[in-house]
């Protein structure tokens, strides 16, 4: 009885076509300073994590288990209202007064995401041999001079994969800051669908956008992997 | 290449599925609940008074609750509650997974075109919560952050009302009344009675204020398949029944009478509509 | 038995097998030998289509192996295999291991299956292990249960692939002593291998290849004493010297 | 101000962050995190296998459509996914499926497309020698691979496959969103009621939600050693 009509319309131009595009960019923004922030986040955390110095390496350690096994959505809930009563006043106020629901995503993402970074490049790093380390402690390095000129530089190389692998698991999480009013692409569509009752063409057009953003990273990793990996083996 | 074949080709499969006609929920909802014997109702779960968690019990209570159980009680069939939302109460009802909606539906020409709209069983108007003194008219709000929940008629009828304003919407009202609380939104709007209900339960309710600014008046309808006629004469008998014995307006005093927090007036009256 | 007619292999630009006209009657013995990457294993793995040949005629127990009507299958359970790094089964047992074909292949009822394997461990020297997992045998037990394995479909061809050259050198002896056994019932045999010794004393003819070619086929005893071709005398001579 | 944490608002509902409204009501909190990670679990187990063997399928025009809808599923969130589900179930099956199915089976479709990644790993991990050692004694293909590689491949899969059981105890927090009653859920009405303690909930949860993960990932790592450790002899 109830027979589906389709109006692609909808999506395709006006208002909420406009809707859909600034949830686009919301989401690239969202995923462009989380994945900058993550990788600085989770560089200095595997650093920790592989230091010498026992209450660096603890931190690192307790950071890594606890935010890598907790939801993200969470995380998100907590870094936007559970964080209130931890603040102080004047730096409540001072977030508030800015686009907070940004940057408590961001928060969320960032810190989620650069357990998981961390725990890629230090697996980048212990698969460098470790005559490297040594090596360049015997030259006179100290652990991170050793670490900034000898092991991560090559390590970096491996890593880049998992890293944009990261990456793409970030804009796609980035969809559940939703909850906490962040305008992005999930959001928007399901704006869409509850103002015109066109959820099917809102989630279409939601699924290409990310189909493509995956796939177009995808390729980039498959391309790297060919030419900068394993240049020889592609004949 | 290759990727660019997989996304045409998923977006093939994407629309081989999306013609696919989609199911048909029962057409006389009447006779298919009878035979169940159970009445499926959507309702808000943590939306005081019309619908909440009873912390003792741990069970669905409110306004909401009591017309369901009055209609189902006339059916002779019992009731299942599920929990919906504001965004997601209309498609849950097309799809068959609820029989009836009671969740603070506002009745509008744009949902009159999706579902059919019992006789109005609760009047509000949409205003706004907001930290004491701090606004008086609607200018007042003009560029700041207004809370409210998705898919509302609240959402749509506030960013008519004050274009200027950025429009965050949560999940549910409290929560955005939480973001009040806490000063990431300056005012939080919808209907009076879920503003009052909010309030009523808030903990510092002293810092918060009620400004008489009425953007919309907020008619409620009990919210059924579109043309399924049968039920939505029934449902429209019953509470107009409930009306003439009384009942109704009990169960208004129950939730906002005097004995309440609310203290609200009965200001409406179940009638038919024209 | 097995007949090569002009068969060639290549691997994209590099021709391993080149021409091999060669045939093995019933109950022959055949050793074939050769420096690495001489296109050996190659040789014996086309036997049972472990690797397809791209141009020529292989005919083994009466049937071609190019044509598309031929079972595969059927034809491989025909034949035994024993490889250079016995591939067990890890995760069965002993007994498992070598019951496994028949139960699934064969349709042999448990019992029966059962009592054959045993009767094979028993003739490897290996009847105390049938409860035990390849990964507490050593090497040369793990290879004496990789030839009962074989054994147990009955095949009528039993194929060598270097069986010893994966052994330490305590071990190569007790799976050399099994298969000189078996040679000894006339089955028939393809062995690639360095040994040899083995190849003087159970084989009927040994073929020398390489480079995809197979240079010399003769009786051993005229192979050891008198190789025909030049880069034959260097290999023996290199296998033979003490300093090997 | 007041004190600054005020943890009685979790012993208050201790009950209800456990087990919901059961069993006046469906179950919910922690009990339903549970259930839908379990039951997503085993079938996305089964999911995954089959997507996986079938993308190894040398026949191309049943391992490309599967390679491409495995892509596909991991290319979107779980939200999108989540969402797709809602609207296609119903038109699919024929019937309306209740909320908590739907997030089930949102959660097997999109972990088994992560769980195929690793049947194809660990199948491709088993030597080629085995098949071969198999096919040598007249096995056909789909006897080798249930008889010879799936037993060995699983059981270097077990600690991936606890692995994805963690990402999908998570994973289940996203069920808050088409309003199915688990332990997030729970969390989100608590502090709707209560509206004056999301730090403390916030807090108890993630506390929850990390014990439960953790003792899972702690069972992963003790896995992976062990059976590397079984593999070295």
């Amino acid at each position: 009885m109830l027979t589906y009509q389709f109006d692609w319309s909808v999506v395709t131009s006006g208002k909420y076509f406009e809707w859909l595009v600034s949830g686009c960019k919301v989401t690239l923004q969202i995923s462009v300073v989380g994945i900058v922030l993550a990788f600085i986040v989770g560089l200095l955390i595997a650093v920790m994590r592989m230091s010498n110095f026992r209450p660096a390496r603890w931190f690192a350690l307790a950071y890594l288990e606890f935010f890598r096994n907790t939801p993200l959505l969470v995380q998100i809930f907590f870094w936007y209202f559970g964080s209130y009563k931890i603040l102080p006043t004047a730096v409540n106020d001072w977030l508030n007064s800015t686009n907070f629901e940004f940057a408590a995503a961001v928060i969320a993402l960032t810190i989620y995401t650069s357990a998981f970074i961390a725990e890629d490049i230090r697996s980048g790093v212990l698969s460098i041999p470790k005559e490297q380390m040594e090596a360049a402690r015997s030259a006179g390095f100290s652990f991170l001079r050793s670490m900034q000129y000898i092991i991560l530089p090559q390590a970096v190389r491996i890593t880049v994969p998992p890293l944009v692998n990261q990456f793409l698991n970030l804009a796609k999480n980035s969809s559940l800051a939703m909850t906490i009013g962040v305008m992005e692409l999930t959001y928007q569509a399901r704006q869409v669908e509850s103002y015109t009752f066109k959820g099917f063409e809102a989630f279409t057009a939601a699924t290409v956008v990310y189909l493509v953003l995956s796939s177009s990273i995808t390729a980039l990793v498959h391309l790297y992997d060919k030419r900068v990996l394993n240049p020889n083996r592609a004949v | 290449m290759r990727k660019l074949i997989t996304v045409a080709l998923a977006l093939v499969l994407v629309g081989v599925l999306g013609t696919a006609a989609l199911a048909a929920p029962p057409a006389d909802t009447l006779a298919e609940v009878k035979k169940k014997g159970v009445l499926v109702a959507g309702v808000k779960d943590s939306l005081p008074p019309f619908g909440y968690i009873d912390e003792k019990t741990r069970s669905i209570v409110g306004y909401d609750i009591d017309f369901i159980n009055a209609i189902a009680k006339k059916l002779g069939v019992k009731v299942e509650l599920k929990p919906v939302t504001s965004a997601s109460r209309m498609p849950q009802l097309q799809e068959g997974n609820i029989d009836i909606i009671a969740a603070t539906m506002t009745k509008n020409p744009e949902r009159a075109k999706q579902v059919d709209f019992s006789h109005t069983y609760f009047f509000t108007g949409q205003k706004f919560i907001t930290k004491k003194g701090t606004v008086r008219t609607l200018k007042d709000l003009a560029g700041k952050k207004i809370g409210t929940a998705k898919g509302s008629t609240s959402e749509q009828n506030v960013k008519k009302s004050i274009p200027t304003a950025t429009v965050l919407s949560f999940d549910d009202y409290p929560q955005a009344f939480l973001a009040l609380q806490q000063g990431k939104v300056a005012a939080v709007t919808t209907d009076e009675a879920i503003l009052a209900g909010i309030l009523a339960k808030a903990p510092n309710k002293a810092q918060f204020e009620i400004p008489n600014l009425q953007i919309s008046d907020e008619p409620y309808g009990l919210g059924m398949r579109k043309g399924d006629k049968n039920f939505v004469d029934f449902v429209n008998k019953t509470i107009l029944q409930m009306e003439k014995s009384g009942e109704a307006k009990k169960i208004f005093e129950k939730w906002f009478g005097p004995n309440t927090q609310f203290h609200l007036k009965r200001n409406f009256k179940i009638t038919a509509d024209k | 038995m097995i007949q090569f007619t002009g068969v060639h292999k290549w691997f994209k630009q590099l021709h391993v097998l080149n021409d091999i006209n060669l045939r093995i009657t019933p109950g022959e013995v055949l050793v074939v030998c050769g420096p690495s990457g001489s296109g050996k294993s190659t040789l014996i793995r086309t036997i049972n289509q472990l690797e397809p040949i791209n141009e020529g005629k292989l005919v083994v127990d009466g049937m071609d192996l190019l044509d598309k009507r031929t079972d595969i299958n059927k034809l491989r359970a025909e034949i035994g295999f024993v490889f250079q790094q016995f591939n067990l089964y890890p995760h069965l047992s002993v007994l498992s291991n070598i019951t496994l074909a028949p139960l699934k292949i064969r349709k042999t009822s448990k019992k029966e299956a059962e009592e054959q394997a045993m009767t094979l461990l028993a003739r490897v020297g290996l009847a105390e292990k049938r409860d035990a997992y390849p990964s507490q045998l050593s090497g040369g037990q793990q290879q004496r249960v990789a030839i009962a394995r074989a054994l147990a479909m009955k095949p009528k061809i039993m194929l060598f692939d270097e069986p010893t050259s994966a052994l330490d050198p305590e071990m190569i002896g007790e799976v050399l002593a099994v298969m000189q056994d078996l040679a000894g019932t006339g089955i028939t045999m393809v062995v690639v291998t360095h040994e040899m010794g083995f190849a003087r004393e159970v084989a009927h003819r040994v073929a020398f290849m390489d480079h995809g070619v197979v240079l010399e086929e003769a009786k051993p005893e005229e192979f050891f004493r008198n190789p025909q071709h030049e880069r034959a005398q260097q290999f023996l001579k290199q296998l033979l010297s003490p300093m090997h | 101000m007041g004190e600054l944490f005020n943890f009685n608002v979790i012993t208050d509902n201790f009950t209800y962050f456990m087990i919901g409204r059961y069993p006046h009501g469906p179950l919910g909190g922690l009990g339903l995190t549970i259930y839908l990670a379990v039951a997503s679990c085993i079938l996305s187990f089964f999911g995954g296998l089959v997507l996986g063997l079938l993308s190894l399928v040398r026949n191309p025009f049943i391992s490309y459509p599967v390679n491409l809808f495995i892509n596909a599923v991991r290319g979107l969130p779980l939200l999108m996914v989540i969402f797709w589900m809602y609207f296609l179930l119903p038109a699919l099956m024929g019937r309306t499926v209740p909320e908590s199915q739907t997030v089930i089976m949102g959660l097997t479709l999109f972990t088994s497309a992560y769980m195929s990644q690793i049947v194809r790993a660990g199948i491709e991990g088993i030597p080629a020698g085995q098949t071969e050692a198999a096919i040598s004694t007249g096995l056909k293909h789909w006897q080798v691979m249930l008889y010879i590689v799936l037993p060995q491949g699983l059981r270097n899969m077990i600690p991936s496959f606890v692995n994805q059981f963690v990402s999908l105890i998570k994973d289940t927090s996203l069920a808050f969103i088409v309003g199915v009653s688990e332990l997030t859920h729970v969390a989100t009405q608590i502090n709707n009621r209560t509206m004056a303690y999301p730090t403390e909930i916030f807090i108890f949860i993630a506390v929850l939600y990390f014990f439960l993960c953790y003792a899972f990932t702690s069972l992963s790592r003790w896995l992976e050693r062990r059976l590397a450790w079984r593999k070295a002899i």
